[in-house]
């Protein structure tokens, strides 16, 4: 049970932390037609950027100033370059977010190197956040922090399950945001004006909007927020060259899968996938074991086959890609999405 | 009528003829001309890129389709033809067998994309793009999680090697690959191209522009787009069965996401517009990868910011500045350049020398200061711990980067005018 | 061959979560390259490192050896990754057979998949670390005696090397501890993992008392990081505590409960302790990768009995080579190419007068538990070596 | 069909809805082979939803359409072509990057059973060539050969878009306000264009400039709100007090 | 009001208005006709800064040639375009909620007089603009420049695709606008409509003004009407 629990914690927090990643690439998607390849590798400067800052200004200062810079840094680019190929349509604008991608992995290796750093959470991070106590008789306890250790195994006699404070505080922050994204898409016109200077910016501005302002400063929030998450994701897990890569990828998996541009679509696959994924690391049958479980007669030989063995704990890293495809098959617009972009 | 028919044939034909010869002169050549090991590999890896970047090509340049996952299928093709070579050397068959094994990539490529084409190609646009990203990442991931068919992170290796020698011929020296190579090369660049010239790459250009539109025209549009996604898929194989003789390995990257994106980035920098766009791309990509990468550790940042500055300025790509200047050439109006281009040519040199020193010493001291202080650049010692080298390399990038501004501002005058009076020359010719 | 210069192309990951530990092992070959050279081996020769980055990929290395080979290097050198290691087997031996002339010589030095120097041996493979079968011999051995572990969970990753460790652990537990339970087993990717904690929780929720594990590097940093994150009490056996970031990783929270299972250790003592201090003062970074000396060593006896640098010739004269290094006299066994040497096992615990040296200045160590002779670790081969004729 | 001459196109109780709007509430109309019919009816009458559905941009949510005796309602968009029917856009839907003779050469292909070959070559194929020769002789367009679609001046496009709408050779073409845009003597121009490359077909068009619907109508749908309200001669639906009421006005009604 | 001398306007490279002089009073409609490419749409697109321009452009006493088209928005010129250019995937509402400025408290249009003017809009209120008819999407451009409350309108082929009868809507609606002290530059195909509500008449040919006067002295001038608005 507490495992259960535990595994949901896991699969949640890993989810928003997805979300978080997602809101900026959607923001900007939804706003500016723009699939912004470097996303997360905004998210990647973020996290460095936390670990050079925080060493000069501490991490609570840092977790502040970054994503200010990181969306200063988008500010920028969208500015001087981005700004000049959106006249040639979206495909080079992918593909300078693309160009943009590698710059930014070499500037990075440039700056601080090809292997990991050291970025840690501060000292009120790096404890827990509560404790699962789940005793012998399949009682389950919860403390806030960490347990007493006399009631812990091997001292006591409940199995205590700690749950990171990082985990917890990148929970608080999504959820924040999602909230804070959600007021200032529905409560202000600059949606609608962006969406409208996508298709026609010369009217829009010819209404009287400065559409070029708007574009700049939606590109920079889009990237602020990735840089938020990198401070968060960077002090979680690892802080490395490669990090923009591999969540790239889920990056797009989410918001495609969510619907382009649909923050609400986002949210929802974003949680799904980080659960989807946690709990396919805890599922130990395989393909044969299930065969088997269902009465199908394997031989030996067939049930030492690679594919028979093939446990769905493997597939874990598959999953998203192949929900990818799948709701791409059944649902083209995403779970959520309704517009054919 | 007729009349103007025979005069216009005539004389295209007899330049393609030209061309081809030329080609396939080039091809025969080259390793004669370039003949130490590392040169003759380079032009194989060549070979291969053209044909990986030209059967992209089918799919982004003159389908509209951007696919995220092309590697796929020149990467399973490799992983097939490995198999295959694994096999012909078990079943003992005769050495010519060897050669038809890039066909076996082929004929792979072509499966792959008849079972996952059938659901990427239903739709177009970012969709397009998306499915073929996930359908990537998917075989990406899954060659490293089966062991069976694709070796984990050992991956697959066989020798080339599968017997005695047959006229002479064993396919273990370089050289034998090479033209083996150069055959596919020739034989698959020259079908690439007369596909384009049938019914079927013609369609494909009415529904990359508006497949609306071609619906009502009375073709399935979706059909269109599986069709030449199937063929590219096999060309995108013959190349990959290519790399499966040429290396004898082969690792999970080759269908990963950074190699789909390199043949995107290459094929795009020698320009999507273009049939010949994308040889320009394939050719730079082996010289990238192989000598770039030899010569500076930064390489990959400078072919970002060239991609960056590429795409900002000359969105054709390479083949799209090739034929600006040959339309300028065409009306006469190239010589009026030179000095522009001169001052252009010059003052950048200057900025890309100045910069590069600057970056190669950030990258050293981040890198290789257990090896000594001082970076070996363009026949230049320079010193880390010196700073006039450092103030010297950022004087001389300030100032060639406002002299080449100022350059850059005339040139584009000068083009500009240059261009009105040809848009004028069109107009006259048109209307007498 | 007296003031020759013998090249050696160190081919291994350089960049990438894996990269910190090719890194070091670049930078202990350049140490200790420099100390060797001259009259630092019998032969007097010179040796010289060059490092290629492969990235952690196999192709990657093998276009990397092609280079090396290009330039005229005949010392081929790489150990991260079993997986890549047989795939530099196959290429060696291919490019010997095909360029007779120009032979290079495989010394490996962490690569430790038992099938190297079994199923796949070959001539020109040298191997210098103990195999995962020795390693697990002995590994085992020492459990026979720890009564409180029950219930194991065996970890690692899925390539070559954690293949055999998962299947060596069970076998030879089985042999002699067959009352201990296999509690859970699991496979994940070879550096990809960043977030373990949903292993962790699997490994909680299976009441394992004790975790089996051959991961190295980030894959083992970041597992042992999250069991503490997550509270997890029991105890790790492992291959590669002492790896760049490890220790850190562990620090104290893991006191008492991590081993580790080699052929070297921190505190060695003697000369081993001298080369360790004035590595970390070079590099602020910790040397672990002992195999480095036994190949730099064996090269200097091995040219100096075959007076010459000529690839063949040394790999003649190295097949069965006996020789001094750090842990005494080691054999590198005729029948198979691998060195026969004692291992240690040892205990992550706080520094003390007997145990002074601490890795990555986290005040703890790695203090010595166990002793196993080479005959006590050594298993049997079957390896068929095909030997070429030796050259005149 | 019982019928020996099966009607051009037929429409039986049609109805579209979007959502919860009803745009076409049932339809019935039925022009013989060979007749030239325009359809009027105020903006937002459902004119071009007609069009859409009987070329199956979209399907009808009821009701059936027939076309040369054969039922088309649901087919998708190309086979509709495939059987005949040919549209023409109120924008201009074209190939942009394709040049004025690839834009027809195009629209010329399928109907020539040349599908989706890519074992022959197109400069071989003669019977297209000559074909789209002929079209742009047709059309007019003969100087603009070569020049890129998207660089045509408006009414040049507005030539190629029913160009491309004829090539196929369909016997049941519709278009779609083919003059919107034009100025009077350009319309005037292309009336007559109009009535020479579809002499002999079935057309049907929708237009709201009645010198344009009187010069080139045999009769006059008028569609008002989703729904038929006449469907006559010209002189009869002018005369028709409905139809003034609903679309023509008063004064300026006159005054075309 | 709107002050025009000597403007030359181009596309790129290519020279389309050659020296045009024209001027609007308040409250005044001024049409300005001529042939299919004569440039009355790109003089529109000067005045809104969408075309690079010389010469001088003069509203309300200050110049405003060269200005970004926002800015001269927000100086009270409104712009209805002949393409139209609807936000297809936003809803009639919301595309007339775009065109009220941002910053202005008090508007002398509301979307009950929209609403007033075409009921049909009414009726489609929450409907995306995208699937409109193309002269539901005529009106709702109208409708969206007006929100933005400007001393002067440039519409641009407004009766253009629509039903007679909405034409004498629409023309009567400029005639309400002019009862408003609204000025309307209006660019026409259709010579009676613009003849009837106009106070002026503007003729262009080949990028500059070949005549100017009362719609009377239009009608009298046949010279005029047959070298420039007839082929
Ligand atoms: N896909 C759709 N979804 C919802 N409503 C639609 C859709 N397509 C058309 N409509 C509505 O159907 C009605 C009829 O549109 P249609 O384009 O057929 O008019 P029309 O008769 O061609 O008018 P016009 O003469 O102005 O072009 C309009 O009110 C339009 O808003
Ligand atoms: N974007 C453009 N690029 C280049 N030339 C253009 C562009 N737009 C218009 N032109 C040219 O400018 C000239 C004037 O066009 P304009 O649109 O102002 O004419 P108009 O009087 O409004 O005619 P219409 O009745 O066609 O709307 C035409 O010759 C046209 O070809
Ligand atoms: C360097 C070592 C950690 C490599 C590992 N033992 C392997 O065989 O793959
Ligand atoms: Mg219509
Ligand atoms: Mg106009």
């Amino acid at each position: 049970m507490e495992f259960f629990i535990i595994s949901l914690l896991n699969g949640i927090s890993f989810g928003l932390l997805l979300f978080m990643l997602s809101s900026g690439l959607t923001l900007i998607f939804s706003m500016m037609g723009v699939l912004n390849f470097a996303h997360a590798s905004f998210y990647m400067v973020g996290a460095y950027m936390g670990f050079a800052v925080s060493q000069i200004v501490g991490f609570w200062a840092a977790l502040l100033l970054v994503p200010l810079l990181v969306g200063l840094l988008g500010a920028l680019f969208e500015k001087y370059s981005l700004r000049k190929v959106h006249k040639y349509g979206h495909v080079p604008e992918l593909m300078v977010t693309f160009g943009l991608s590698y710059i930014i992995l070499e500037l990075v290796q440039l700056i601080w190197g090809r292997i990991a750093v050291e970025f840690r959470p501060p000292e009120l991070l790096q404890g827990s956040a509560f404790t699962l106590l789940s005793q012998p008789d399949g009682s389950l306890g919860f403390a806030w922090g960490r347990a007493a250790l006399e009631q812990c195994q091997p001292l006591g006699t409940a199995i205590c399950s700690l749950f990171p404070a990082t985990r917890a505080f990148i929970m608080g922050v999504a959820l924040l945001m999602l909230v804070s994204l959600w007021l200032l898409i529905t409560r202000t016109r600059v949606g609608l004006v962006i969406q409208a200077a996508l298709k026609h910016p010369e009217m829009v501005e010819a209404l009287g909007h400065n559409v070029p302002r708007v574009f700049m400063l939606v590109f920079g929030a889009g990237t602020g927020l990735a840089g938020l998450a990198g401070v968060m994701g960077g002090s979680t897990f690892v802080t490395e060259p490669a990090m923009a890569l591999t969540l790239g990828a889920i990056v797009f998996v989410v918001v495609v899968v969510g619907g382009l541009g649909s923050l609400a679509g986002a949210f929802l696959a974003s949680l799904l996938i980080g659960v989807m994924q946690t709990f396919a690391v805890a599922i130990d049958q395989s393909l044969g074991s299930m065969l088997l479980a269902m009465g199908v007669a394997l031989s030996a030989e067939a049930q030492a086959h690679e594919l028979m063995r093939f446990t769905l704990s493997k597939a874990a890293p598959l999953l998203p890609f192949l929900l990818l495809v799948l709701v791409l098959i059944f649902r083209p617009h995403g779970l959520l999405g309704n517009r054919d972009h | 009528m007729t009349a103007t028919k025979y005069y216009q044939f005539r004389p295209i034909n007899v330049g393609r003829w030209f061309i081809w010869s030329l080609f396939a002169l080039v091809l025969l050549l080259a390793p004669l001309v370039f003949d130490s090991s590392i040169a003759i590999s380079m032009m194989a890896q060549m070979g291969i890129a053209i044909i990986a970047c030209l059967s992209f090509n089918m799919l982004l340049g003159q389908g509209g389709m951007l696919s995220f996952g092309h590697a796929v299928y020149a990467g399973l093709g490799t992983y097939v033809a490995m198999h295959a070579l694994l096999l012909l050397g078990d079943a003992g068959l005769p050495v010519p067998a060897v050669a038809l094994i890039p066909l076996i990539g082929g004929f792979a490529g072509l499966f792959f994309a008849l079972l996952f084409g059938y659901v990427t190609t239903k739709k177009a646009g970012t969709a397009f793009a998306m499915i073929t990203l996930g359908v990537g990442e998917l075989i990406f991931i899954a060659s490293m999680v089966f062991f069976i068919f694709f070796g984990g992170e050992a991956g697959v290796s066989a020798d080339r090697v599968i017997g005695e020698p047959f006229w002479g011929i064993s396919f273990g020296p370089l050289i034998e690959v090479y033209y083996l190579i150069a055959v596919y090369t020739f034989l698959c660049v020259a079908l690439m191209f007369a596909y384009t010239r049938t019914p079927l790459g013609r369609i494909i250009n009415a529904v990359r522009d508006n497949p609306e539109r071609v619906e009502f025209i009375g073709y399935d549009p979706q059909t269109v787009r599986y069709l030449v996604f199937m063929i590219a898929g096999f060309f995108a194989g013959i190349a990959g069965g290519m790399a499966a003789v040429l290396f004898e390995i082969v690792t999970s990257e080759v269908v990963g996401p950074i190699r789909s994106g390199s043949y995107l980035l290459f094929a795009f920098l020698g320009g999507v517009t273009f049939f010949f766009g994308p040889i320009i791309g394939g050719i730079l990509m082996v010289l990238a990868f192989v000598m770039f990468s030899e010569i500076t550790k930064a390489w990959m940042l400078y072919l970002g910011l060239i991609f960056v500055f590429m795409v900002m300025y000359a969105p054709g790509g390479i083949a799209g500045l090739i034929m600006m200047n040959l339309r300028l050439a065409m009306f006469g109006r190239l010589g009026e350049l030179w000095a522009s281009y001169l001052g252009l040519g010059a003052t950048a040199l200057a900025l890309l020398v100045s910069m590069g020193a600057l970056i190669e010493m950030i990258y050293h001291l981040q890198l290789g200061t257990a090896m000594g202080d001082v970076v070996p650049f363009l026949g230049m010692s320079l010193n880390t711990l010196d700073l006039d080298v450092w103030f010297g390399a950022v004087f001389v990038a300030l100032t060639s980067f406002g002299l080449f501004e100022l350059c850059r501002r005339s040139f584009s005058q000068q083009w500009a005018a240059i261009q009105t009076d040809i848009e004028k020359e069109i107009k006259r010719r048109e209307t007498t | 061959q007296r003031g020759e210069t013998v090249r050696i192309a160190l081919i291994d990951p350089q960049s990438g979560l894996m990269g910190p530990v090719g890194i070091n092992q670049l930078r202990s070959f350049q140490f200790f390259a420099e100390k060797f050279s001259g009259a630092g081996n019998p032969a007097g020769v010179r040796f010289e490192i060059e490092g290629f980055d492969n990235k952690l990929s196999a192709s990657e290395t093998l276009t990397a050896m092609q280079a090396a080979i290009g330039r005229g290097i005949r010392f081929i050198s790489q150990g991260n990754s079993s997986g890549i290691a047989g795939a530099i087997i196959e290429a060696v031996n291919r490019h010997n057979s095909r360029n007779p002339g120009q032979e290079v010589v495989f010394l490996n030095h962490s690569a430790v998949d038992p099938d190297l120097t079994n199923s796949r041996c070959s001539f020109w493979h040298f191997r210098f670390d103990a195999d995962t079968s020795m390693k697990m011999e002995a590994l085992t051995t020492f459990i026979r005696g720890e009564p409180t572990i029950r219930r194991v969970f065996l970890i690692n990753q899925n390539y070559a090397h954690g293949h055999q460790v998962a299947r060596f652990a069970k076998e030879m537990l089985a042999r002699k501890r067959p009352d201990i339970q296999i509690v859970g087993e699991d496979l994940h990717p070879l550096a990809q993992v960043r977030d373990f904690a949903p292993y962790v929780a699997k490994i909680m929720a299976s009441g394992a008392d004790s975790v089996i594990t051959g991961n190295w590097g980030s894959d083992l940093t970041l597992l042992i990081r999250a069991a503490n994150d997550a509270g997890y009490r029991g105890r790790f056996f492992t291959y590669y505590a002492g790896v760049t970031g490890t220790p850190t990783a562990l620090g104290t929270a893991s006191e008492g409960r991590v081993y580790q299972i080699a052929y070297n250790h921190y505190n060695m003592g003697g000369q081993m302790q001298t080369w360790m201090n004035e590595f970390r003062q070079r590099f602020n970074d910790d040397f672990y990768t002992g195999s480095i000396i036994h190949i730099l060593n064996a090269l200097g006896v091995a040219m100096q009995n075959a007076r010459s640098t000529n690839a063949v010739r040394v790999a003649h004269a190295m097949s069965g080579l006996r020789f001094n290094s750090f842990s005494g006299p080691v054999e590198m066994r005729r029948a198979d190419h691998q060195l026969q040497q004692p291992l240690f096992l040892t205990r992550w615990q706080r520094v003390d007068a007997q145990h002074p040296y601490s890795p990555e200045n986290t005040g703890m160590t790695l203090a010595l538990v166990r002793r196993f002779d080479a005959y006590v670790a050594s298993t049997p081969t079957s390896c068929a070596m095909q030997r070429p004729a030796a050259p005149v | 069909m019982s019928s020996a001459a099966p009607y051009a196109i037929e429409l039986k109780g049609v109805c579209k809805r979007f959502g919860k709007t009803e745009i076409i509430r049932g339809v019935d109309l039925a022009v013989a082979a060979g007749e030239r019919v325009a359809i009027i009816g105020p903006n937002g009458a459902g004119k071009s939803t007609l069009f859409n559905l009987m070329s199956g941009r979209f399907g009808p949510s009821s009701g059936e359409i027939w076309l040369n005796g054969q039922r088309i309602d649901g087919k998708p968009a190309y086979a509709i072509n495939r059987m005949g029917l040919s549209r023409s856009f109120q924008i201009t839907n074209l190939f942009p990057k394709l040049s004025v003779f690839e834009n027809l050469r195009c629209a010329v292909l399928w109907s020539l059973g040349y599908r989706y070959t890519f074992l022959k070559f197109l400069a071989d194929l003669e019977d297209v060539i000559e074909r789209v020769d002929a079209l742009l002789h047709l059309m007019r367009l003969e100087k603009k050969r070569d020049t890129l679609a998207m660089n045509l001046s408006y009414a040049e496009q507005r030539a190629l878009e029913i160009g491309v709408t004829i090539a196929g050779g369909a016997g049941v073409v519709l278009l779609d306000e083919p003059t919107a845009g034009m100025s009077k003597s350009e319309t005037k121009r292309f009336i007559d264009l109009i009535r020479e490359v579809t002499e002999g077909k079935t057309l049907l068009t929708v237009e709201h400039d009645m010198g344009v619907v009187f010069g080139l109508a045999d009769k006059i749908a008028v569609l008002v709100y989703g729904e038929l309200i006449a469907f006559d001669t010209p002189e009869a639906v002018r005369a028709n007090p409905r139809v003034q009421e609903a679309y023509l006005g008063s004064v300026l009604a006159a005054a075309h | 009001m709107l002050e025009i001398d000597n403007l030359h306007a181009f596309y790129g490279k290519s020279h389309i208005l050659h020296g045009v002089q024209f001027k609007v009073a308040p409250g005044e409609i001024v049409a300005l006709l001529g042939r299919n490419g004569s440039g009355r749409s790109t003089t529109a697109k000067a005045i809104m800064g969408l075309v690079d321009t010389e010469g001088s452009i003069v509203w309300k006493g200050q110049r405003i040639g060269g200005r970004k088209p926002y800015e001269v928005a927000h100086l009270g010129i409104g712009y209805v375009p002949e393409s139209r250019d609807i936000f297809p995937k936003l809803t009639v509402q919301q595309n007339l909620l775009l065109g009220v400025k941002s910053g202005r408290s008090k508007n002398s249009w509301s979307f009950d007089d929209m609403y007033a003017m075409f009921p049909r809009l009414k009726e489609r209120e929450h409907t995306e603009a995208g699937v409109l008819s193309g002269g539901e999407q005529q009106m709702l451009t109208l409708c969206r420049t007006l929100m933005g409350d400007p001393e002067l309108i440039i519409i641009d082929e407004p009766t253009e695709g629509l039903a007679p009868k909405i034409v004498e809507q629409v023309a009567a609606f400029l005639q309400t606008l002019k009862a408003r002290r609204v000025s309307v530059l209006l660019i026409e195909q259709k010579l009676t409509i613009a003849l009837q509500i106009s106070d002026r008449a503007l003729v262009m040919g080949h990028g500059s003004i070949v005549f100017d006067d009362t719609p009377a002295a239009l009608q009298e001038n046949r010279y005029i009407r047959r070298e420039w608005l007839e082929v």
